[in-house]
């Protein structure tokens, strides 16, 4: 099944007739991705890479009642009104493509919709693909293959460095969630794990971290009290990043430590996860790993 | 985005949050005067985007008009984290009874706001944090919910405020929420909140941080850049949009996406080298926008080497190899030059990176490992570590 | 609370809302005068507090002063519904070129407020909407969302309207939501929404109900009773802030709850009786109270028996009985009442009861019928039915 | 089991010094309610009844970490904030006795609540009682008995007449509802009415609906749907009332002629409901269906 998204996906691309939208459009569809309607307001009739385009996702939903997906390409100023029609049309999962979007505005969508218990991906993320099945983001298509590894990241590009590694050692993903690089984002490191480890299609899960928040303490928190289901391999990026701009006192009081690429290489550590020292270590602790399993 | 002292104070005074009376002043002459005519005690405070000024010397105190005048301009002098001081704000001083500490900031994890809050404010309130966090109140703000009067009394209540202290405690706190609402301010904090002889609450001191991605609904808070304190190369990477921070080494490191751009730089430390700068140039940059951060980086007298190091999903890499190539033709600086990439029309970009002559590598390992071997091959001297 | 149009349309043209010119008469002479300056053809509306007032003859058109005066004389001699005109509003007459509906108000099954929009407004819509709810556009608002672009983006394309009127159209609609918020509106209606002649949509006519509960949060809206229509026992039960109606038969109800006041009513119906009216002491009545309202009871003309009928909960036995018992004390009427009380201090209230000599009965089936028997008895004539 | 209260119930009285919050505790008191706390701000540190009062919610949680459930006695114009913090403290259910609520406020707590899965019962409501364990609410408690007919009602007083009926014909009931009488309720019919159908200690239900809205007609339509898992009986208040005043047009189109006794007591007939023409006769109907079923 791997999660979140599957061939079940029937996605609205919101904001596709701009530069972005459009053109991952066309690779999505390339890709096979069932996208059945774009949401441009004032657009509507127009079509685009073949795909009929709607001012409102209420008008696409009334001609595709099979929508239930949306992945959002719209401008930050925008990108709130948008997050808030799709939530309105019941629409889950939503994929947030768009960066720089206010993070109060990210709050209040965010906690609206988990209130609601719709899962939104971002913002500022790559998407989500499971391969060969769907690929419902901006990710690069071809360093993606049908495996058994479930990949979750906070990072775009990196996530793609690391899948190719995977890739090319001759492994493969389940799923790959991008869950996006904002300080305030609708899944963390543990909810995604937790999808995973109920995944049947996943045997193994990689965990790529970076410095700043405390998502991936949480994650070895809620490892070190559930234990290892499945095999999981982490890696950090920043551990030679000068230290970020700090929140005043406040900053420091509520991140009490955490953080830092110490902090979390340290934590994960405890909760017997490995953190690999190079992007393309992680492949093959993962293939060692699986080969345990195996044993 | 940070504002200073004296413009936090200038918008908690017009939210209505009692502040001591002031003069921003950019002389110690202007200082003279202003001390003259206040004829009170006061503190003198250099004007820097910084926490803890206190420790660092920032802050100093004056009976009379010529003692105010000495002190400010030893403060005018001073250099705190490669900032110098260019403005000092001069208040009157407040008779501290007792110092409180209060601030509204976000609590990532949760996805809300926060308040932290406690009676024993002032410089060392990190450490009160560390060694007894239970002196620190925290209430969670829903922002489908607001704040509310019950969250308030909660604080007051823990912090075991009573009468007119608690009633000032709570009018200013909800002030703190409505200013983060209204400015959407990643941080409102006043260290200390000063009770004063009379029994008056008091914001001795204040800080705020403005959301970068709000700005768009703020047009009257102008983005500062604390220009006196950046390199010119600084200020073009801030002007182009880039993410771009100065380091002490030699490689200027290019890539896209945060996270590609530190695991490059951790990828050069690790093969021994020791990056000069990082420039994430972000998300789907185009062959202009490329073109300038190889510019720059070409020209950057400590860049003794480069690696690009590009991952295509929004970037395209024919984007980036036809920038890199214009780059490299303009300026006709010849330093060495890694590239790797992938992803995204990645065959166009390899095509045009071969038609012009400049190679790449097929891993970011590789490609670190080179450049790290190039830099230290070219340098001069023993290159050691 | 209803407002009546001009309230509703002073407050539209607050908020930007365009309606026509006009100007509030109380004689027709004042509408001549008017007319007279304004030398254009215009409509007079009489203002009550009622829907529908077209299809009853309260609304007329005028060409000239003279014409204007006349057509005022006979609305200033109209009673609709049992409210006379007291007022008019005369306006310039719109040159409508098509009839919009546009309205907000509350579905209480989905707990959300709703946008009703159409373009076949005017006097038919609720045919319409039997006949053809396809073309009525219903979008609800959530109000942890409020209103957003695409909801009327939605609406506007729903009714094929487009260009400058779809602008001005989802303009108002924002407006009518602003509109709710900030006044605690029940409805915002207008019906025509008009397109006038220049292509511009005016609010031809305009209703607003605000949410009586919510009045402590808008002291500027006071409270209208209509006064002039009540009688003097409504305006004393309303004083009083008792839920009171006026009916056709000859037995006073009193109960507690509207259920339970409603099934007091039927019974007295299944029983072969007529209600004179209802009066719903609502929860919790003081002693005090209840006896005001067993005055107002025994002292109406039209009551020929009273049937008192309490559950206690909120409401305690012993102040009702209390009430009743001084109520008889103090007017001296002596008119059958049949009582019947049960729940919170059932026993005391009974014991009161007793001591002064009211009998009560155990069921509310007894009592009703109970009370038809006495009231039938008592009546001169044949009471039939 | 019964629905939504037991004796697992414990409870925090907010608005407990007030006159019908305090004379209140005292009969819940008596009647075994477990009560374990008051809250009304400024008052914290007394006691009522033998009860501690604290100013807010969350201190008394931490003296009594047992609180799950809130009944709510504040006046109208701070009962939104108060609601909002037994939201905030995860109590569930919240019984809202409060009358004359605007219904804007209304709207926004009770949104807030359902879409966190918190019940509210009310505003403007009696309560709920499960005889003989624990009454959370204002009925009076002599008219219950512990029995097998789940009641909910829209209506107060005519509640208890009817109960007492049930009572005196030697039913009882497993729980009674007061679902409350405003326009805008926290929980309708056919949510009650399922939880009735699931519960084990209810073979039968009594619905108890008034002239307005469509609850019953929406109760109806699900019976209708479903089918009567349990002998539903019910009773119209309203049938001889006059019609009440109107929303304008908008009024007559949204409610489509629903609303009406005649449209309630159709509807309900027809999916099988019959409906009592005197509160008296609900006990009868009960008790013959309750036979019917023995046999």
């Amino acid at each position: 099944m791997a999660i979140l998204v599957n061939e079940e996906s029937k996605v609205v691309v919101q904001g596709i007739t701009g530069r972005e939208g459009s053109f991952h459009t066309k690779l999505m569809l390339e890709y096979g991705t069932k996208i059945v309607a774009g949401v441009t307001p004032g657009k509507g009739g127009i079509k685009i890479n073949g795909i009929p385009v709607y001012d409102t996702i209420l008008e696409a939903k009334e001609e595709h009642q099979e929508i239930n997906t949306s992945i959002i390409f719209v401008p930050a100023r925008f990108a709130s009104d948008a997050v808030f029609e799709a939530i309105k049309a019941d629409l889950n999962p939503i994929v947030l493509i768009t960066e720089r979007i206010p993070v109060r505005d990210s709050m209040k969508f965010i906690g609206y919709a988990r209130e609601k218990g719709i899962r939104i991906i971002g913002p500022n993320c790559p998407g989500v693909i499971t391969p060969p099945k769907t690929k419902i983001g901006v990710l690069p298509a071809h360093v993606f293959k049908k495996g058994s590894i479930g990949m979750v990241s906070r990072s775009g590009t990196l996530t793609y460095e690391i899948a190719a590694a995977i890739t090319n050692a001759g492994l493969g993903q389940s799923t790959c969630v991008g869950i996006g690089g904002d300080p305030i984002i609708g899944m963390d490191f543990v909810e995604v794990v937790k999808m995973f480890e109920e995944d049947e299609e996943t045997d193994a899960i990689v965990v790529i971290g970076e410095i700043g928040g405390n998502l991936e303490e949480k994650l070895a928190e809620y490892i070190k009290e559930t234990g290892q289901k499945k095999p999981i391999v982490a890696y950090i990026a920043g551990r030679t990043a000068p230290p970020g701009k700090r929140m005043g006192h406040a900053g420091a009081i509520i991140s009490m430590g955490m953080g830092t690429a110490e902090s979390k290489i340290k934590s994960l550590n405890e909760a017997g996860i490995p953190v690999a020292e190079l992007p393309s270590q992680v492949a093959e602790i993962v293939k060692s790993k699986l080969e345990k399993l195996k044993k | 985005m940070k504002l200073l002292e004296h413009e936090s104070k200038e918008i908690f005074k017009r939210e209505g949050i009692p502040c001591p009376k002031g003069f921003l002043a950019f002389s110690p002459l202007e200082v003279k005067k202003y001390v003259k005519k206040l004829n009170k005690p006061v503190v003198i405070k250099s004007q820097l985007p910084i926490a803890s000024r206190m420790k660092a010397g920032g802050i100093k105190f004056a009976e009379t008009a010529e003692e105010a005048e000495k002190v400010a301009s030893e403060l005018f002098k001073l250099k705190i984290n490669k900032f110098k001081v260019s403005k000092v704000l001069v208040e009157e001083k407040v008779d501290i009874k007792k110092e409180l500490y209060l601030s509204i900031t976000i609590d990532r994890y949760e996805r809300k706001y926060v308040y932290l809050a406690s009676t024993q404010g002032g410089i060392d309130i990190e450490n009160l944090a560390k060694m007894h966090p239970e002196k620190i109140c925290k209430v969670h703000v829903d922002p489908q919910i607001e704040v509310k009067p019950f969250d308030l009394i909660y604080i007051t209540n823990k912090l075991g405020l009573t009468g007119t202290e608690a009633r000032q405690f709570r009018e200013i706190a909800g002030l703190f929420y409505d200013l983060t609402v209204k400015y959407d301010c990643e941080l409102v904090e006043s260290n200390p909140l000063a009770i004063n002889g009379k029994g008056n609450l008091i914001a001795v001191d204040a800080r705020m941080i403005i959301d970068d991605n709000s700005l768009f609904r703020h047009p009257k808070l102008k983005k500062k850049l604390f220009e006196e304190e950046l390199t010119s190369f600084e200020l073009k990477a801030m002007e182009s949009g880039f993410s771009f921070v100065e380091l002490d080494g030699e490689i200027g490191v290019i890539a896209n996406g945060a996270g590609l751009t530190m695991a490059s730089m951790d990828s050069i430390s690790l093969f021994g080298g020791k990056p000069a700068n990082f420039l994430d140039i972000g998300g789907g940059a185009t062959s202009e926008r490329v073109k300038t951060a190889v510019n720059l980086q070409l020209k950057h007298p400590k860049v003794k080497g480069v690696l690009i190091n590009i991952m295509g999903g929004i970037t395209r890499c024919d984007e980036v190899a036809r920038g890199l190539v214009e780059a490299v033709k303009e300026t006709g600086i010849k330093k060495p030059i890694t590239v790797r990439m992938m992803g995204t029309r990645e065959e166009e970009g390899k095509e045009i990176l071969r038609k012009n002559g400049i190679s790449y590598l097929e891993t970011m390992d590789e490609a670190a490992e080179e450049i790290v071997k190039l830099v230290k091959g070219i340098k001069i001297g023993n290159p050691c570590k």
